[in-house]
């Protein structure tokens, strides 16, 4: 034994310097991806800055309408539409996609379930542009049909409900791969019904999961533009209905950034902003109510 | 070009592509064209999307004729073309529009036209439009089409181009509007995305691009071009300089080009070119009246 | 008996209605995809022949094929890749089995992750063009665009793997804890080859993000439709020659359609790649 | 610095002692001032009622606990008279020294012989060889040793490089033992590692136990007090007082059984006789 010693000493020592240099490089990368936040930040409020200083904050919510060639700034109306598209959006795709990844991880038969996941991956690569485009030539004419002009608050919620459906489709079909099979087989020991198993035990469970699913699906809404641009009709005003036009504040980017210069084009980067703010709130709203979560989870670990 | 970073590009490059396990082949040293003009280098322009595919199709043959220049064609708006001219990130800019009295410091080479068309569903009835029905409908005191003699029992859908487009800056000027007044229910972007839009919606009057109406029409899309005074659009009338709504597309530059960039300028304006005009849905501009088309 | 009786009835209705939305959610999915695939399908396969594959476009696109866009996408999707994996996975690792020493940290980026995946393409398109193109000097180039890329695929990448390294059982962690191994050892020796369908799961996600982006690439990879010589040359992306093909080029749609459809052959084809080098590599290990 | 002298020093110092070891999640305080001496290569079984901090005690005594959000123990450990509570220990290589076997058993999704060769290698416990082929040997003979140690090589000997997971429940908890076996520790702590085995099974790893006894000190947790009673030396009884654990007697088996002090005790034993 006495001779293993050396060895033994040296593959300690190695071990320590891995997981050293294992542990500093982790959170050099880690910090990476917060300075690229940074930098993303300080990149649009340099852009946004000429705007903010000359014409202040508060007008790009006082102002009535969207002219910025002829002096009004108003991005409510657009706030509104980014807000009501992704909303809407992230309310038809999440009930869609936890019953497409219920179907996936619990309770289709595996005939079906393979190609269906194929097609949810390949939902997710489709790119934006197909997506507008059929939504401008099909799903707007029908829409045009019920009721005028067809590009609408309606199309663009259904063109991106389909559009984030694979990101929270997948995520979700991952955070119920978690689930410890205990958890299915106490639920079927006790002869608990599909609907008592999934609200009272699956779900509540998957919760954390699920949730960063949701999150990172109306992230991905929230920031779309080329379906938006091509199925929302553009026009900048608060919508009455379903079938009138909005802009989102990505559009208002893609759709004027190509022809905007000076003082136009700073103001475009304030909505650009003011997107970031948005994000920025569902995000600390998201962790808010993530953390309640967590806490009520860690007193059950607890009790154990 | 860029001579500051070309060591740093190529040895990036080179480390990325090793990566990669792909070899990078440096470019090898300058040789003598056929004609004897040694033209060599990078040429980049930036600019607006209506003028890049024209550009491209410039630069290919332009390549062809020296084969030591690259022309390379980035897109991003009229905007980003001046921008990118002014801070020297590209030799050349594309502009869809004519430059303002404040776009002084640069000069424009106009290399075509291209005219502008109001548009209807083909199913639309509605043959003509005088240009006060026009301003009536675009300002939103025409709403429905049984308000305009032949026009069917249906709601107007008001097609209009997004702010700063040069499309609606000609659009406007022609009409004397104001943006602000105009009410519509549906702002597009791309001209594909005005004639899909149109072709999609029996109701709809829009305004795009003639060559690129002419083109959709050609290939059987229910989509018709109305006259303007009078004039019917199409490239011909345009041509002929009878069609008043037009605008013009330009090269810009600021100060003294190198000489591959000049050489290049020449040739986007030489007749050597208009087949590759005609041929994206623009008029060349030798032939086309040189002065103002709007009143 | 008729009073115990009822609660059970409104749960075998619940888990009636429960398969039947399941059903119907698997059929309306499948036939709004095969509704969109089907309408690129009719326009696009008339169009796709060897000679698309392999020629270079002409006449802005509406005639020869899409070689070059083929080649440039490849090759931004290999940078950003080699780019998003390392950082992706390490960012990962770091948020699922640091969560002790590094809690700050963690939530931190977390936070910027979340942050970041709500950021709209076009901003990451026009940061990509200050930063990478000009700051770091990169020009128009697929290294510049496949930067941006991995910048923007990294949310997704992060936190689909993050959820594939917590479903794998803290009994191994903890089996592991208890020999004494080195951090390393148990990370790449045990949790890693154990979390291969959560990061599979990522890197698809990852991959279809990427190959379907185009505003971040407008200002970045550029537009340029030769083959790229090196990868500080401009090179236009597929999802960008479909873009322009179809709102830029009058007469351009049925291109684009193939070029759509093209596409997604790459994307089906690189999934099952990666799903059977993942699934390899977690046998062999 | 290993096993050389463990059988000497059993009267005269305990090989691992706690002294008044607290240990809390957050506010919540799992168990207090519980100081335990183990003497060396005895067998030492914690019974007690659930939720009486058994489990957590076991947890400090190779720092497991530091992988639990918000645990704090305080106190001290002493093991051959260091504190290893202090920072400055090496975690790598205490737990090496101090083997753990957990409830259910956790092979790693490896095959058998992986399971066995990853900490063999990781520790450096073979001496490097002068050909690739002679150090595979030598780990083939630890491994062979180790695996007729807890009576598995016959079972297992002609599916080395296949799953671990394909063994049945009672294998994979002796494959376990084996495991932590091979790094020659000096201490196995068992969380009530027969609790997942079928009788038979269970018969098998406690036969193990008792064979190992002479040369290995263990601490086991049961909640079998027949079991306790067939192998443990010494026996520990934890109860919850004011939603604290506490150890509330220690004594050897027949005294714990036959004369017990605390009135508990007497309670708990007694229900386990019945």
């Amino acid at each position: 034994m006495q001779t293993f010693e050396m060895s033994q000493l040296s593959s300690l020592r190695r071990a320590h310097r891995r997981d050293r240099i294992l542990r500093h490089s982790l959170r050099l990368l880690g910090s990476i991806t917060g300075l690229l936040v940074l930098l993303i930040t300080l990149f649009v409020l340099q852009e946004a800055w000429p705007a903010l200083q000359n014409l202040g904050f508060i007008r790009f919510w006082t102002d009535g309408s969207w002219h910025p060639l002829e002096g009004s700034f108003g991005l409510m109306p657009m706030v509104l539409g980014s807000g009501l598209i992704a909303l809407g959006a992230t309310a038809i795709a999440t009930p869609l996609g936890l019953l497409s990844a219920l179907f996936c991880q619990c309770y289709g038969p595996p005939l079906l379930v393979v190609p269906y996941r194929r097609l949810l991956e390949l939902l997710a690569g489709i790119p934006s542009v197909v997506y507008g485009f059929w939504g401008l030539v099909v799903l707007v004419p029908q829409i045009n049909r019920l009721h005028p002009p067809g590009q609408s608050l309606l199309a663009g919620t259904l063109i991106l409900s389909l559009m984030i459906l694979p990101t929270v489709a997948l995520l979700a079909i991952a955070s119920l791969a978690q689930i410890p099979s205990s958890y299915w087989q106490g639920a079927a020991a006790l002869s608990l019904s599909r609907w008592t198993t999934l609200t009272r035990i699956i779900l509540p469970s998957a919760r954390s999961g699920l949730f960063t699913a949701v999150v990172l699906a109306t992230g991905r809404a929230l920031g779309e533009t080329m379906a938006v641009l091509m199925v929302c009709g553009n026009v900048v005003q608060v919508p009455s209905s379903v079938f009138d036009p909005v802009r989102s504040l990505t559009a208002n980017i893609a759709l004027e950034m190509a022809y905007a210069t000076g003082d136009h084009r700073a103001v475009l980067f304030v909505s650009g902003l003011v997107l970031l703010a948005i994000v920025a709130g569902l995000v600390v709203m998201a962790e808010g109510i993530s953390n309640q979560g967590m806490s009520s989870e860690s007193v059950i670990v607890h009790e154990r | 070009m860029k001579k500051i970073s070309t060591i740093r590009q190529y040895s990036l490059g080179t480390v990325a592509f090793l990566m990669l396990g792909l070899t990078a082949c440096a470019k090898p040293p300058q040789a003598a064209n056929s004609e004897g003009i040694k033209l060599q280098g990078n040429i980049v322009l930036t600019g607006s999307s209506t003028v890049a595919p024209l550009a491209i199709e410039m630069g290919k043959r332009f390549e062809e004729q020296h084969p030591q220049v690259r022309v390379d064609v980035q897109t991003g708006g009229s905007s980003r073309g001046l921008a990118d001219t002014r801070n020297g990130s590209a030799d050349i800019g594309m502009v869809s529009r004519s430059l303002k009295p404040e776009e002084g410091d640069l000069t424009a080479h106009a290399i075509a036209r291209d005219g502008i068309a109001i548009i209807l569903h083909s199913e639309n009835p509605v043959a003509e439009l005088s240009p006060e029905q026009v301003v009536d409908i675009y300002q939103g005191q025409l709403t429905q089409w049984s308000d305009v003699a032949g026009g069917p029992t249906s709601p107007i859908t008001v097609v209009n181009k997004a702010e700063g487009r040069s499309t609606l800056d000609v659009f406007l000027k022609h009409f004397d509007l104001k943006n602000s007044e105009i009410q519509a229910q549906v702002i597009i972007g791309d001209n594909e995305q005005g004639i899909k839009t149109v072709t999609g919606n029996p109701n709809a009057i829009g305004y795009v691009s003639i060559g690129a109406a002419e083109h959709s029409i050609g290939r059987g899309e229910p989509l018709k071009m109305l006259p303007l005074d009078g004039v019917s659009p199409s490239t011909t009338t345009l041509q002929d300089g009878t069609f008043p709504l037009a605008r013009t597309l330009n090269l810009v530059t600021q100060g003294a080009s190198e000489p591959t960039a000049q050489a290049f300028l020449q040739f986007a304006q030489s007749p050597q070119v208009q087949d590759l005009i005609e041929q994206q849905n623009f008029v060349p501009i030798e032939s086309a009246p040189l002065a103002p088309s709007t009143p | 008996m008729s009073i115990s009786q009822r609660p059970g009835l409104t749960v075998t209705a619940l888990d009636r209605l429960l398969g039947f939305a399941m059903a119907a959610t698997v059929i309306a999915v499948g036939l709004g995809f095969c509704w969109i695939l089907g309408a690129i399908v009719a326009q696009g396969l008339g169009q796709i022949s060897l000679a698309f594959l392999l020629a270079e476009p002409s006449n802005a696109g509406r005639e020869g094929g899409i070689a070059p866009m083929l080649v440039s996408t490849l090759l931004i999707l290999g940078v950003c890749l080699a780019i998003a994996l390392p950082l992706g996975l390490g960012t990962a690792l770091l948020l699922a089995e640091f969560t002790i020493t590094d809690q700050r940290l963690g939530r931190l980026v977390r936070r910027s992750l979340d942050f970041l995946a709500g950021v709209p393409s076009i901003v990451f398109g026009l940061f990509g063009n200050a930063f990478f193109s000009q700051v770091l000097g990169l020009g128009f180039s697929i290294l510049s665009g496949g930067l941006t890329l991995a910048c923007m695929v990294l949310p997704l990448l992060i936190r689909t793997t993050e959820e594939g390294l917590r479903a794998v059982p803290p009994s191994y962690r903890q089996g592991a804890a208890a020999l004494g191994l080195s951090q390393t050892t148990t990370l790449f020796k045990i949790i890693l080859p154990a979390a291969v369908p959560g990061l599979i799961a990522g890197l698809v996600l990852g991959m279809g993000r990427a190959l379907a982006e185009t505003a971040a690439l407008i200002f970045t990879s550029g537009y340029v439709d030769r083959f790229p010589r090196s990868l500080m040359d401009s090179g236009r992306a597929l999802s960008i020659h479909i873009f322009d093909l179809s709102m830029n080029i009058p007469g351009g749609d049925a291109r684009a359609a193939a070029s759509a459809l093209v596409l997604l052959t790459l994307l089906l084809l690189l999934n099952l790649l990666a799903g059977a080098l993942a699934q390899r590599w977690a046998n062999s290990s | 610095m290993t096993t050389m002298m463990s059988a000497a020093t059993t009267c005269t110092q305990p090989l691992l002692e706690a002294k008044h070891l607290q240990l809390s999640y957050g506010q919540q305080v799992a168990f207090h001032d519980v100081s335990l001496p183990i003497a060396s290569g005895e067998i030492m079984a914690i019974v007690g009622p659930s939720g009486c901090g058994k489990s957590s005690f076991l947890s400090c005594l190779n720092r497991m606990s530091d992988l639990v959000p918000h645990c704090h123990v305080q106190g001290e450990i002493h093991f051959n008279g260091t504190n290893i509570l202090s920072p400055r220990t090496d975690t790598l290589l205490l737990r090496r020294r101090i083997g753990m076997i957990f409830q259910k058993p956790n092979p790693f999704p490896l095959s058998v012989w992986e399971n066995l060769a990853l900490p063999l290698r990781e520790h450096g416990l073979v001496k490097s060889q002068t050909s690739r082929r002679a150090f595979r040997q030598a780990i083939h003979q630890a491994i062979e040793a180790v695996l007729r140690d807890v009576g598995l090589w016959e079972e297992v000997k002609n599916r080395l490089h296949s799953s671990a997971l394909a063994l049945s429940g009672g294998q994979q908890q002796r494959l376990c033992i084996a495991r932590a076996l091979i790094l020659q520790p000096e201490v196995l702590l068992l969380d009530e590692p027969c609790s997942a085995l079928d009788p038979l099974a269970s018969a098998v790893v406690e036969e193990l136990m008792l064979r190992l006894r002479p040369r290995y000190t263990q601490v086991v947790i049961t909640h079998n007090l027949a079991q306790a009673k067939r192998i443990a030396d010494r026996i520990a009884v934890f109860w919850v007082q004011q939603h604290k654990g506490q150890l509330i007697e220690v004594g050897s088996t027949q005294q714990i059984f036959n004369a017990p002090t605390h009135e508990l005790t007497a309670a708990y034993v007694s229900g386990g006789k019945g």
